[in-house]
């Protein structure tokens, strides 16, 4: 089981703050997490529709979209930050 | 209010406003090595009057590894004597604090440059996202982020 | 206590402290347009335990006229919301602060830079002279400038 | 008649903070006011042995070597400053 959390606009479209699910074996990299997402629905399709903006953190670390996922149990996806 | 450990370092996330102040003598007291401190606010404008406030989300727990990983950074590449970040989530009104970065050493030039890059990568790194609450009522978008800042954190 | 009219600035030269917060603040009073603010603030340092106090000698009158000279060099320079440089005179013990520069501007980068620019102007333009006053009771010799602060200044 | 005024260094070598004289005619230019004044003496050959790193202010304004004395009356004589 992994939990996926989402922040910002990214929750909003999806939602919901976080989900736990099995992930599909054949998702091993966190672009392909991305495509994956976007085949789980019109919600989905929507919020990953444009997935090259969208930021990924590992266990609270940022991650490339070439990045592996390993066995990260928490995986985040949100917009690029605009803190500070 | 929540703090991560990294030696050398205060870093905390919090919604209360901060006092910068205490926090600055948080750095100096006890002693007279510190040649030179700059300290940065960031602050929430008013945008012309549009604004209400500015909400604040943050990922919890990433927020502080992001930032103390920044702050180690800085630590490593300056001979830093104090380095403090403290940055705000939450509903924050115009004229209000957001983010506060400190930064202490023997000589100016170390303070400054330290400064300059704590801000420049707390804008990009860290696990921050605005957005508008105007006095209209509606709720803005979600502030999109800058080239500039990519920029600008390029720099170093 | 002397001042210097630079519209837009505040210049002040004097021999006693100066209170960070009450500067701080007389620069965002009633105003919500600010949305960075830069503060540095130089201390007395106390050399390894070798210092009783710096003398800081100044050519009062041209003090003030220089630091407004260079405020308004950064005031033309930057777009900046507010602008503060306070310089000490006279014996000055470790740990104590010597000079206050504040910039404010609507963006963090223009506070940054003129704040900088302040420091390495003020350090090779403004006439001070610091000398040690030891420990040991002796008078140190006057201290020399460095190369280093001209080549700071040279960057702008 | 001109007021010379000495700060740091140079004023303790000069022994005074100021005097007010007459400066000749043919002293028109800030170089020729430093040469001048190792001609006065002693105390100033020595105060003025290194005139090259010795600055000058024209009426409370910054001034180089080769700068005209003008109708300056107040001219200050000091190190490099070593204040922030």
């Amino acid at each position: 089981m992994t939990k996926l959390v989402y922040f910002a606009w990214v929750r909003e479209r999806v939602g919901k703050p976080d989900e736990t699910i099995d992930l599909p074996d054949s998702v091993t990299t966190v672009a392909a997490l991305l495509d994956w997402q976007k085949t789980r629905g019109e919600v989905y399709a929507h919020a990953f529709e444009h997935a090259s903006v969208i930021r990924v953190a590992l266990d609270k670390t940022h991650a490339g979209h070439d990045a592996a996922l390993g066995d990260a149990r928490e995986i985040a996806f949100f917009p690029p930050m605009t803190g500070g | 209010m929540q703090g991560r450990s990294v030696p050398g370092a205060t870093i905390r996330i919090q919604r209360d406003p901060f006092d910068v102040p205490a926090e600055t003598a948080r750095v100096t007291a006890g002693r007279a090595d510190i040649g030179g401190i700059v300290a940065f606010t960031g602050l929430c404008r008013d945008e012309g009057g549009r604004l209400r406030a500015l909400e604040l989300e943050h990922y919890p727990g990433m927020a502080e590894d992001e930032i103390g990983r920044v702050a180690q950074t800085a630590l490593a590449r300056w001979p830093l004597l104090g380095l403090t970040a403290i940055h705000r989530f939450g509903m924050i009104a115009p004229g209000e604090d957001i983010v506060l970065v400190i930064a202490a050493s023997a000589h100016r030039r170390a303070a400054f440059e330290a400064a300059d890059f704590m801000m420049d990568y707390l804008k990009t790194r860290a696990p921050f996202w605005k957005r508008e609450h105007l006095i209209d009522g509606t709720t803005g978008a979600w502030v999109e982020s800058k080239a500039e800042d990519d920029a600008a954190a390029a720099r170093w």
